[in-house]
């Protein structure tokens, strides 16, 4: 699996030095059970069967502020895409279903954001 | 043909493990000419090199081929070996079997069988080696320190001590380099001024020291034990003679409005002016840039004002040619830019500083008087965040990827000292890691969290926002599990350092090397740290790499002792690799000459036979032994082939290519 | 000047105000925007797994179709415009990605990111110039203290968008002292909005854009200006008390005073 | 020609005793691999390297010949890859006039401090001759003994 994520992920998890300034720029830090810092550990040490029960996979912006700041160019935020994927690759694993949107639709809402919401959180 | 014996070393299991040493002594024992082959544990050890010298005196060896490491690790120890035997050293070549075979390789089969053929390339130039006896040149008696810093005084003062002359060159108007600016040192917490000002005066009073200040080395020539350097003395404007330091020219000029470079732009200075009280030499420098004398010809007010007469709005550049025996490189290191490193709003705040403001700002000859104060506002800060590692181990263009060594010693007393002038304030230190190992160094760090209760978190600050007079700092905790928010007053970068930009060029005209981050290489990282792989040339400071105060001193002073050995003999062994031609194929046509960057090369009208006892006289090339350096550039230019390197011959390399692709 | 462009999804239906300014502004500055034919929505959010090969294929098809008509592309919306910018370069410089993307497309000779990706403010900045574009003002809106939003999508990654300096950007603030304008500067103004999350959870967008709208109030701020449609959305619509937020289309036709006249 | 998969082709580097030779010595160092086809001859300075000893190793079986020396502006002797590089260029020339492969030459500048670089270099180069297969060899004609 790790191998997996690291594939899809093209990231070396190899080469955090456990800064924290992922961590530290990470807007969505208290809605997200893990964070970034945690991602690049955890999946340096194959704990992504728990990653993969996280919710925090679908609560990460992708602002890619810990990209741009991480001094050894790790790219927290493609694990973190990475694990989601994971996921929803599954069958029946789609975090988002058509029919759950009617309700979210605001008339102003516009069509990038389901657009988006869409390609991030199903297959 | 030579009688050649082949010397194969294991150098413990370094060689041993991946070459099959019996087997290459074995092999290289049937080549033509070997008549002694055999392997041993260690060849530079003292058992291996009298091995060697018996093998000398019993199979009357006129050549010798070792196996081993590098030539450049042990190529002198084996010639004084074999000259110790009687065996003229310029008779020894080495196969490099470690460093360029057995380190890089895996495979046993390959890599035995390439020190073979390594190991026959050695004997084929062998057998054509001829024995070569140097010759001398002499020493020239002074020495050149490049860099007017703690690294360089400290340099030129030992060296001065010893009895030499020594010349030191500053391009700022004043010696004393970045710890002038420095407020209190660490782990002593000594004021740096009170340390350094007096090691200024000794070396502008000391009779053997010569100060270029406001000076830069435009040019260098020669080679070890003769250098010939040109050194600029930029226009101060002011005649450094006649001019009493009195700076009353400094409180009368009308512009008023320069950034103050020395408390780095945190205050402002004149068009004259002198960096600080105790500068060395105390005397007034007009920055062109800002002068409205010499921009429209207008002003003259400092001439007006002063009593010497000093002020010489038409000085020019002068240029000084002096001759060293050795030079040493201490051009010192400047904090890095920080406009990339933006999230922490350096340019979008004045109470984001760097660790070197912070020094200003805390020292009693700064912009406050030595009261912290916020730059935006002057009011007392009472949370104070200091950020480490801000551009330091980063692998990206941005910042550099070393640690910069001196941050976390110095953010520490910053937070030391912020507590104990000011018990009232919160200071929170975010770290990746503390490194402090240096003596009572980290006795040092624990008691700023211990004794002060300055805040250590381990973490890093991901966005500094300036809003509403107070810098919101959004950090990670990692030992905490938290995100923090802090309200600060004050954010201080520990910017991470990086050679001076004079390095560079300085570098390229030393002909001295240097790594990927610019900073000086040393010739050998353990054994000869001060020295530049450049004979002649050596390291002093942190030039050579990262270094705190105390570090920079002994590397100062052992810089100084290099020099002191160099220059306290009379002449020096050449190296008798020099290029030398055959009379007989010169035909004069000066080919030579132009390539030689050392002027090595002459001509001479030399009488020779003709045919039916005529004389002939012909212009054939001399090439003077003391000055040729040996790098060959002539050999190839040479359209006869009349020119050629000795112990690098055209036929040895030849036998070398042969040999290999055999 | 004449360029092909992208408008998007978005600009077609939500907005149209980001779009038509944009078109108007560009023929009085003296370019033209030719939109593509037949373009397709690029897929508002750029797949970053390496083994995501048909996400990409709509931006290929259009910067394709660019490379036919004069080989460079501008867009206006900043999500549009980052897709397109990372696929590009993914196909310029990942191996593999160029090659899958071939197989799909049938393509003869693989296509390797000829396209050049321009934003339109890029287009302002460096083909037009602020300087002309100030010549180019009638009405300068003098008085008027505007921050710019910049968002995620236009700067990040730097080493990809190579857009501005992340952390400080000052493109908006010049193109706002272009038009006339005071530009307040104030640190969040690069940071997110809450994004697409907003689908799901509107409260967690609301708390992103509370920080940033007090960010650029006390900064002085009165009004802020976006090149994003959903930036747009969310500092509008998931705000407490937000200031005001308009396109930087609209002030530019403002100042360049077409808005009036087709009002 | 054929090339079979067991090919090993032989190949000389030239390097310069401050920069190049010292940047092998950092790769063993270092124990950064490469392959063992690469044998070094070291020369004091990029510019001693005559033309002659690279047609020479084409002679004698070389399948490619990689010269290495200080960065341009670094040469320990100030000027002498400037004068390397220019009869490089001219080598090259007449080597392409021989018809013997562009790929089968190289010059790089190899400085003390990138043993990670010399590694790289020759790994690459190896591989572009190994690819290329074995040479044509170059014959002296008066060595011919029929």
């Amino acid at each position: 699996m790790m191998e997996t994520i690291r594939r899809i992920s093209g990231v070396n998890p190899r080469k955090c030095m456990k800064c924290g300034k992922c961590t530290a720029s990470c807007p969505a830090y208290d809605e997200m059970d893990y964070h970034p810092h945690q991602f690049v550990d955890m999946v340096e040490s194959d704990r992504i069967g728990e990653l993969m029960q996280s919710r925090g996979i679908y609560l990460c912006l992708s602002c890619f502020a810990c990209v741009e700041r991480c001094p050894r160019s790790v790219e927290p935020a493609k694990l973190i895409e990475a694990v989601r994927l994971a996921v929803i690759r599954q069958q029946g694993m789609d975090h988002l279903t058509p029919d759950q949107i009617p309700e979210k639709l605001d008339p102003a809402l516009p069509q990038q954001a389901i657009t988006s919401a869409f390609r991030k959180y199903r297959k | 043909m030579q009688r050649v014996g082949v010397f194969v070393c294991w150098c413990g299991s370094n060689i041993a493990a991946t070459v099959d040493v019996e087997r290459v002594a074995d092999v290289l024992g049937r080549e033509p000419g070997v008549v002694f082959a055999t392997h041993y544990q260690y060849m530079c050890s003292q058992a291996g090199q009298e091995l060697i010298q018996n093998a000398i005196h019993e199979y009357d060896l006129t050549g010798v081929v070792i196996c081993s490491c590098s030539p450049r690790m042990h190529e002198v120890t084996f010639r004084k070996t074999c000259e110790r035997a009687g065996l003229n050293p310029y008779m020894v070549e080495i196969a490099n079997i470690r460093e360029q075979c057995s380190w890089i390789h895996k495979d046993r089969e390959s890599a035995t069988e390439k020190a073979v053929i390594l190991g026959r390339a050695a004997i084929a130039k062998v057998h054509l080696n001829a024995p070569l006896t140097s010759g001398s040149s002499p020493v020239k008696k002074r020495a050149l320190v490049i860099g007017g810093g703690i690294a360089g005084i400290q340099t030129a003062l030992d060296i001065a001590e010893a009895g030499f002359e020594v010349d030191i060159v500053e391009k700022k108007p004043t010696i004393g380099g970045k710890m002038t600016q420095i407020d209190k040192t660490f782990p002593t917490l000594d004021c740096a001024a009170c340390i350094l000002t007096p090691k200024m005066v000794d070396a502008a009073q000391n009779e053997k020291i010569h100060i270029y200040a406001y000076s830069e080395v435009t040019s260098v020539k020669g080679f070890v034990g003769n250098f010939r350097v040109t050194i600029r003395r930029k226009a101060r404007y002011v005649d450094e003679t006649k001019c009493t330091g009195c700076g009353l020219c400094t409180e009368k000029c009308p512009q008023k409005k320069i950034p103050n470079e020395f408390n780095l732009g945190l205050d402002n200075r004149r068009a004259i002016y002198i960096p600080f009280a105790q500068a060395v030499p105390k005397v007034a420098t007009i920055d062109p840039a800002a002068c409205t004398m010499l921009k429209t010809g207008k002003c003259g007010v400092c001439s007006k004002v002063c009593t010497a007469g000093a002020i010489d709005y038409r000085q020019k550049d002068t240029y000084v040619e002096a001759e060293y025996g050795a030079i040493v490189a201490a051009t010192g290191f400047n904090p890095i830019k920080l406009d990339k490193f933006d999230e922490f709003a350096y340019s979008q705040s004045p109470d984001v500083v760097t660790s070197l403001e912070l020094e200003r700002l805390m020292n009693a000859a700064g912009p406050t008087g030595g009261t912290l104060l916020r730059p935006s506002d002057g009011t007392h800060p009472k949370t104070i965040v200091f950020v480490q590692c801000v551009g330091s181990r980063c692998d990206d263009a941005k910042g550099k990827p070393y640690c910069s060594k001196i941050c976390c010693m110095y953010t520490a007393k910053h937070a030391m000292l912020c507590r104990e002038k000011y018990p009232d304030t919160d200071v929170y230190v975010f770290y990746i890691d503390v490194r402090t190992p240096g003596k009572n160094f980290d006795e040092f760090y624990r008691r700023a969290v211990e004794e002060y209760g300055v805040h250590y978190i381990k973490g890093m600050v991901g966005k500094v926002v300036p809003e509403n007079g107070k810098l919101k700092v959004q950090a990670s905790d990692l030992l905490g599990g938290r995100q923090l928010h802090i309200d600060a007053d004050l954010v201080v970068l520990a910017a991470a350092i990086e050679p001076d930009e004079s390095a560079r060029p300085l570098a390229t005209m030393l002909t001295a090397s240097m790594d990927t981050n610019d900073f000086f290489t040393e010739a050998h990282a353990k054994l000869r740290p001060v020295e530049s792989p450049t004979a002649g040339v050596f390291l002093s400071g942190a030039c050579q790499g990262p270094k705190d105060i105390p570090e920079t001193v002994a590397q100062a002073s052992a810089a100084a002792a290099k020099v002191i050995g160099l220059l306290s003999k009379d002449s020096l062994v050449c190296n008798p690799c020099t290029a030398k031609p055959n009379e007989l194929m010169c035909n004069g046509c000066s080919s030579c000459e132009k390539v030689c960057p050392y002027g090595a090369i002459t001509y001479l009208d030399k009488e020779f036979r003709g045919p039916n006892r005529t004389v002939l006289l012909r212009r054939v090339a001399q090439v003077n032994p003391a000055v040729c350096q040996g790098c060959g550039a002539c050999t190839v230019a040479c359209p006869s082939g009349a020119m050629d390197l000795q112990g690098f011959s055209n036929q040895q390399i030849l036998a070398e290519v042969d040999a290999i692709c055999r | 000047m004449k360029f092909s462009y992208f408008p998007g999804c978005t600009l077609k239906t939500r907005g149209k105000d980001l779009d038509r300014w944009g078109r108007a502004s560009a023929e009085v500055l003296g370019f033209r925007l030719e939109e593509l034919p037949e373009w397709q929505c690029c897929g508002a959010v750029y797949p970053m797994a390496k083994d995501e090969i048909a996400t990409r294929l709509s931006s290929v098809r259009a910067l394709m179709a660019a490379g036919e008509r004069g080989g460079e592309l501008v867009t206006l919306c900043s999500a549009c415009h980052h897709v397109l910018k990372r696929v590009n370069l993914d196909l310029e410089r990942d191996e593999t990605i160029r090659d899958r993307v071939s197989r799909y497309l049938e393509l003869e000779t693989p296509y390797a990111g000829e396209t050049r990706v321009l934003h339109y403010l890029e287009v302002l900045r460096d083909r037009i110039g602020f300087e002309k574009l100030a010549g180019k003002v009638v009405h300068p809106l003098r008085g008027r203290k505007i921050g710019a939003y910049y968002g995620c999508l236009l700067l990040r990654p730097s080493r990809e968008m190579e857009f501005d300096d992340p952390e400080n950007p000052r493109i908006l603030e010049d193109f706002i002292r272009a038009i006339g304008a005071e530009p307040v500067i104030y640190a969040r103004r690069n940071e997110c909005c809450g994004g697409y999350c907003t689908v799901e959870n509107s409260a967690y967008a609301g708390r992103q854009v509370d920080r940033i709208m007090e960010n650029a109030r006390s900064c002085g701020a009165e009004l802020l200006i976006t090149a994003c449609p959903l930036c747009m959305y969310n500092l509008r619509e998931n705000a407490s008390n937000g200031l005001p937020v308009v396109y930087f289309t609209e002030l530019l036709a403002e100042a360049l005073g077409i808005k009036e006249a087709a009002t | 020609m054929p090339v079979t998969e067991t090919f090993q082709p032989t190949i000389v580097a030239f390097c310069c005793n401050w920069c190049s030779y010292a940047g092998a010595d950092l790769s063993g160092t270092n124990r950064l691999q490469y392959p063992a086809n690469v044998k070094i001859i070291r020369i004091p300075c990029s510019c001693r390297l005559n033309p002659l000893f690279i047609l020479r190793a084409f002679q004698r079986g070389a399948d490619g010949v990689i010269l290495c020396g200080c960065h341009p502006g670094d040469c320990h002797y100030t000027t002498g890859n400037y004068y390397a590089r220019r009869r490089m260029t001219l080598l090259f020339s007449m080597l392409d006039y021989l018809g013997i492969e562009r790929e089968r030459t190289r010059v790089e500048w190899v400085s003390a401090a990138e043993g990670a670089k010399f590694a790289a270099t020759m790994q690459e180069f190896t591989a572009a001759v190994t690819k290329l297969g074995p040479n044509r060899r170059l014959e002296d004609l008066r060595c011919r003994k029929d």
